[in-house]
């Protein structure tokens, strides 16, 4: 079915607003106004996004340490992202968990996750409740390429394939694990064909291409809420910036950098729009405005909220103390 | 005369009541059915776990809440914690302790701590039911004690039954929990019988007992050596010599205030576990006396463990691994001498 | 290449010795000689022996619980092991390590092992050994179908995969883990399967008939050897036992165990070499004669053995000392 | 003047000498090389690791002896075990301790158990780097000091050095020990210079060092929290309290010696240890003072430890968090007053 205009113009405001944010971290970070591991999610957006156009709140997604993408696309609250990120109490977990921690269960964004892999398992967990709740939701899981070499991902997509758990399973291929290119690791070059092993569908989508992984992406969340079981779908995509901010980037040349960007998710999604007449670059544009102001006012008051006092130490630890006392 | 039951009879009602009660309790592990539930080949239930804990479960509540896993320890608990801050309240089973070699990350990284990290927005109420403890002749893959490895991991909760009666309360407390909860199950007691009460009722996390009062000397101990404890004080008892035995139940919580009231009593402290000495529950006691309990002390605090070494297999060596009731004696005679 | 008769009388009296070996335990356990978790192989001899009847001493085995087959295929001496299960001084492991712990690194077995999965990378490092060192040797693991369920059998299986390691990673699917079908916790039907998701070859054997085994374990091995890398070969297999002695069996049916036994590969391999010409009853007859013997022997020598001193108990924990001691 | 080195330079150092002396020797894990050695491409070496302890290695030593890893821990340490027990001596790295979780049955039921279950018929000579500890704002799972998880289990070593000095020593040692050894290195530390040594020398596995000598009172630490043991010292010396400093340097096997003649000298202890305080090092030292060193004891045992928590990533409460020589020099003045 053709998308709306309005429905459009949501899922480049989403894209855009990933790219903004993380353009803004990397120039906060070289200002040194800004600290901690940052990994970028800057030229994957039409990946998180493509995926979350098809889930609700009630649908889960289990995310990466490169998770500030997910988080948006997932519907989190950018401003309670940026108080995170600059640890203040006013942060979405209360400066407890910073980048590689965010998390909002109210809108289903079951948290980054600083140990790759470890977010497989959570989602099939998520897809169990669905399951034996009958809540009609989906749970999704984003990782690597490299995340695809652990144990978890091997466990979880076994399990899910065997109970045909609602869940969808998404690599994020962008070719590097760090500094260590994909062929160092992998002794396939299509992670998809890995779904031959728990006997479900393995699907490749064109990772820069919103609108492909858009279609690819919705067949497969439909068959999970179908009760028809998971799919695999693989998206070939790159990252922008380094591992993290401040990687030398030594392992790769600027000309392949310079080739994945003729294909920039954004520039390709305008193009086609545009050139479909569903879109005009003025609205575009004016969305740009819009979410560069929404990003801007979201370090203003990060960096004007106040910061945990250190008494919240050890609030949370426990739900409930326990104990005699 | 009050009902005896063997300790894994006590923990299949435990589990009887919890998913009667509450249909967000799910029962998961490696042949929890065993099997079961294949009625056209008339095999509704097999083996109901390798000691039958969960027998009958799958017959009453069914595939759906019941669910024999792969052997995927880290995909199974890690999908428990994924199920558990999305509204159910798995029981899941790490067959014996000694797995969590493949299972940690689910327990360390993520049950332990989103709650934590996502600033005290999620809750996992999550129950690992696990066996611990030699003297199986298992050899060294089947027979550790490594609660101690859960008990330093703040955000997890450790539990561990001395006898049938805690074991049905205990286990009913950690699934009801709001946190994750391991429950440690002593291998060489579960065929042990004791007095169960009927119906449901809990016993309260973090509350040692005192499982004989005395007033010469402490024993502190938990899971199967209360028994070895028990044992060494009526040999004391013979001697004259009066010791309290308290029994933890908790390793974490941990009853601080009962192990000083002993130690404030008696002034006297052997603490016994059969886990290895080193970053073990026994330290943990002792090094919260020579601090909290200082005044308290009439001399050297004693730890009477497992030494430093694998488990072995052959029983000669294995019995002698394993403290004893007669060592326990000696020590604290040693003490009062 | 056909085999000698010399050559198959070695074969046979291996699988004898395993089927001999298991059912002398199974009696003693049953007559309260012998304790202890004992996992016993009879049933899946052809496998063991037609894989281990292309290895020699300087190529590695790692087993699992399930390993005395693996053992006695590799060249471990049955007295060794016996005294071993009776936990005696005299044990190939001194007493210490007991049936899921038998080993013989002068054999190339590194070990029967307690945890599913583990022997998977334990045979890839001694595979890496031999690619660094130049041995020449190979290196297989055998493990279950539930095995391939483990993470670690997917990361051992990639590793080698990429980096080429010269070994066999072999699967005895034998249908079960303890009690629980191989279709209630495995999505598809053929392990051998797995094999693409390490662009690695997959091949199944008649893991009841030893010449098939033989010859599809031939080319793995050869292959491994050429450097030309890892290979996945599943073998269709049955455990004659249950899960350990003492398993009251309530999850099989009888008849299901029938229909196995009719393809019993001892009977199985005797009926095809003496219709084939190459082998004479009476020669087999009088291996099992031999085997019974020693098998006997070992027992009566086990029960006479002297227990370990318990001062030992802290013998071997580590290799030095270290300490200011 | 002496030759001044950041501590992950001394560990390259340590690393280019081992595998220099021992073609046996090899180094595998994740980006040690970082995708280096592609001649073609003009990458002969890219990170030699996060923290750049590898460099050079590929350059020198080639592809077949310093190994990118996938993102299986549990594949490669189990690889390596099995390379150990068959005749390399593999260094293998776990980028962070945290990373344990997926990590742990290598190190559990395997390099630490095959050579007693063998019946001393195997040799694991496995050393395995890791990062421990927190200050980086790394938050909960990459800031963690989980060596009291190692330090339990019988068959493994843990070491962890406070300067580079002890870095290179210790590393050289870790390596040529026919053990396998965890070899811990504090991130807080990687870039601090300190003295090195030219050349070849090794620090023997299990020897404590006396970091600052003292007469009232004795502040026993390691890694990290040597620096800030000094710190609290030097506080201390200024309202004319003389404390010594134990650096422990070895956690397994432990320098049960040493402990007890720095307790004898001084009478009073405080044991600093940023990991929480649940069965872990801090305790093990406490015990053991309460037990063997009880007649030295002049007044309780203090423990200064992080909180029952885990590592939060706000930097306000990161650094109440970690103890700090405030606290530590507010302690033994407590215990002293
Ligand atoms: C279990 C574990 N191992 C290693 C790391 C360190 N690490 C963080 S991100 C990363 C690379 C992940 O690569 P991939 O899965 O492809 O994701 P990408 O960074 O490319 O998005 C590594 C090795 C980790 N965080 N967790
Ligand atoms: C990590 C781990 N999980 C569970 C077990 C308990 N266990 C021992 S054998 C076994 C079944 C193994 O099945 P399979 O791999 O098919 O081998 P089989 O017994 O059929 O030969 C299980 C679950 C274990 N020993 N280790
Ligand atoms: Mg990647
Ligand atoms: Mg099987």
């Amino acid at each position: 079915m053709a998308l709306s205009t309005e429905t459009l113009m949501e899922h480049y405001r989403r894209m855009r607003r990933i790219r903004a944010f993380e353009e803004k971290l990397a120039e906060l970070v070289g200002a040194g106004r800004l600290a901690g591991f940052l990994h970028l999610y800057a030229g994957e957006e039409a990946v998180a996004v493509g995926v979350c156009a098809h889930l609700e709140d009630r649908d889960y997604l289990a995310s990466t340490h490169r998770g500030h993408g997910h988080c948006i696309a997932k519907g989190v609250d950018v401003r309670g992202m940026m108080a995170e990120l600059f640890g203040r109490a006013t942060g979405i977990c209360k400066g407890k968990g910073g980048s590689m921690h965010i998390a909002d269960l109210d809108k289903g964004m079951l948290g980054a996750n600083g140990i790759v892999g470890a977010g497989v398992p959570l989602a099939a967990g998520a897809a169990l409740t669905a399951q034996v709740k009958r809540t009609g939701g989906v749970a999704v899981a984003m990782f690597g390429d490299g995340a695809s070499n652990q144990g978890q991902f091997h466990e979880a997509l076994n399990l899910a394939a065997v109970w045909k758990l609602p869940a969808v399973f998404v690599v994020e291929n962008n070719g590097y694990g760090e500094a260590t290119p994909m062929e160092f690791v992998t002794p396939v070059r299509d992670i998809a064909v890995r779904a031959a092993a728990y006997g479900i569908p393995g699907v490749i989508a064109d990772g820069m291409d919103f609108f492909d992984v858009y279609a690819k992406a919705g067949e497969a969340v439909a068959r999970a809420r179908r009760g028809d079981g998971p799919t695999l779908l693989e998206c070939k995509t790159y990252r922008y910036f380094g591992h993290y901010v401040g990687d030398n980037l030594s392992y790769r040349t600027r000309e392949e950098l310079a080739r994945w960007q003729e294909r920039d998710p954004l520039v390709a999604f305008e193009r086609r729009t545009v050139a479909d007449g569903v879109m005009e670059p003025g609205n575009l544009r004016r969305i740009d405005a819009e979410v560069a102001a929404e990003i801007e006012a979201a370090v203003a008051a990060a960096e004007a909220a106040p910061l945990p006092s250190p008494d919240d130490l050890l609030a949370d630890v426990y739900a409930s103390a326990g104990g005699p006392r | 005369m009050s009902r005896q039951l063997p300790m894994v009879a006590a923990i299949n009602e435990a589990l009887h009541l919890a998913m009667a009660a509450d249909p967000n309790v799910i029962v998961l592990g490696e042949d929890v059915a065993g099997g079961g539930g294949r009625q056209d080949q008339g095999i509704t239930e097999a083996w109901g776990g390798i000691m039958g804990a969960t027998r009958g479960l799958i017959a009453r509540f069914g595939p759906e809440r019941v669910r024999d896993t792969p052997i995927s320890e880290m995909g199974f608990l890690g999908a428990a914690v994924g199920a558990a801050v999305t509204g159910l309240r798995p029981v899941a089973e790490l067959m014996f302790i000694d797995f969590i070699g493949v299972a940690l990350d689910p327990l360390l990284n993520q049950a332990a701590k989103l709650r934590y990290m996502f600033g005290g927005k999620a809750r996992v109420p999550l129950t690992v039911r696990t066996s611990v403890g030699a003297g199986l002749r298992s050899a060294a893959q089947h027979s550790q004690s490594l609660y101690n490895l859960t008990t330093a991991i703040p955000g997890l909760k450790t539990v561990i039954p001395s006898n049938p009666r805690d074991a049905k309360g205990l286990l009913l407390a950690a699934i009801r929990d709001d946190d994750p909860v391991v429950f440690c199950e002593p291998k060489s007691l579960m065929f042990a019988s004791g007095e169960v009460p009927e119906g449901d009722y809990t016993v309260p996390l973090g509350t040692a007992a005192i499982a004989r009062p005395g007033r010469d000397v402490s024993l502190v101990a938990f899971g199967a050596m209360v028994g070895v404890a028990l044992d060494a004080a009526a040999a004391l008892a013979a001697d004259g010599i009066d010791a309290e035995v308290l029994d933890l139940r908790a390793l974490q919580p941990l009853d601080e205030r009962a192990i000083l009231d002993t130690l404030a009593k008696t002034g006297r402290l052997v603490v016994v576990d059969e886990a290895p000495p080193r970053c073990g529950i026994a330290s943990d006691v002792a090094a919260l006396c020579a601090d909290a309990g200082f005044d308290s002390l009439n001399g050297p605090i004693r730890r009477v463990t497992a030494p430093h070494a694998p488990v072995p297999f052959s029983a000669v060596l294995e019995d002698a691994y394993r403290p004893s009731a007669e060592r326990v004696a000696a020590v604290a005679r040693e003490l009062l001498g």
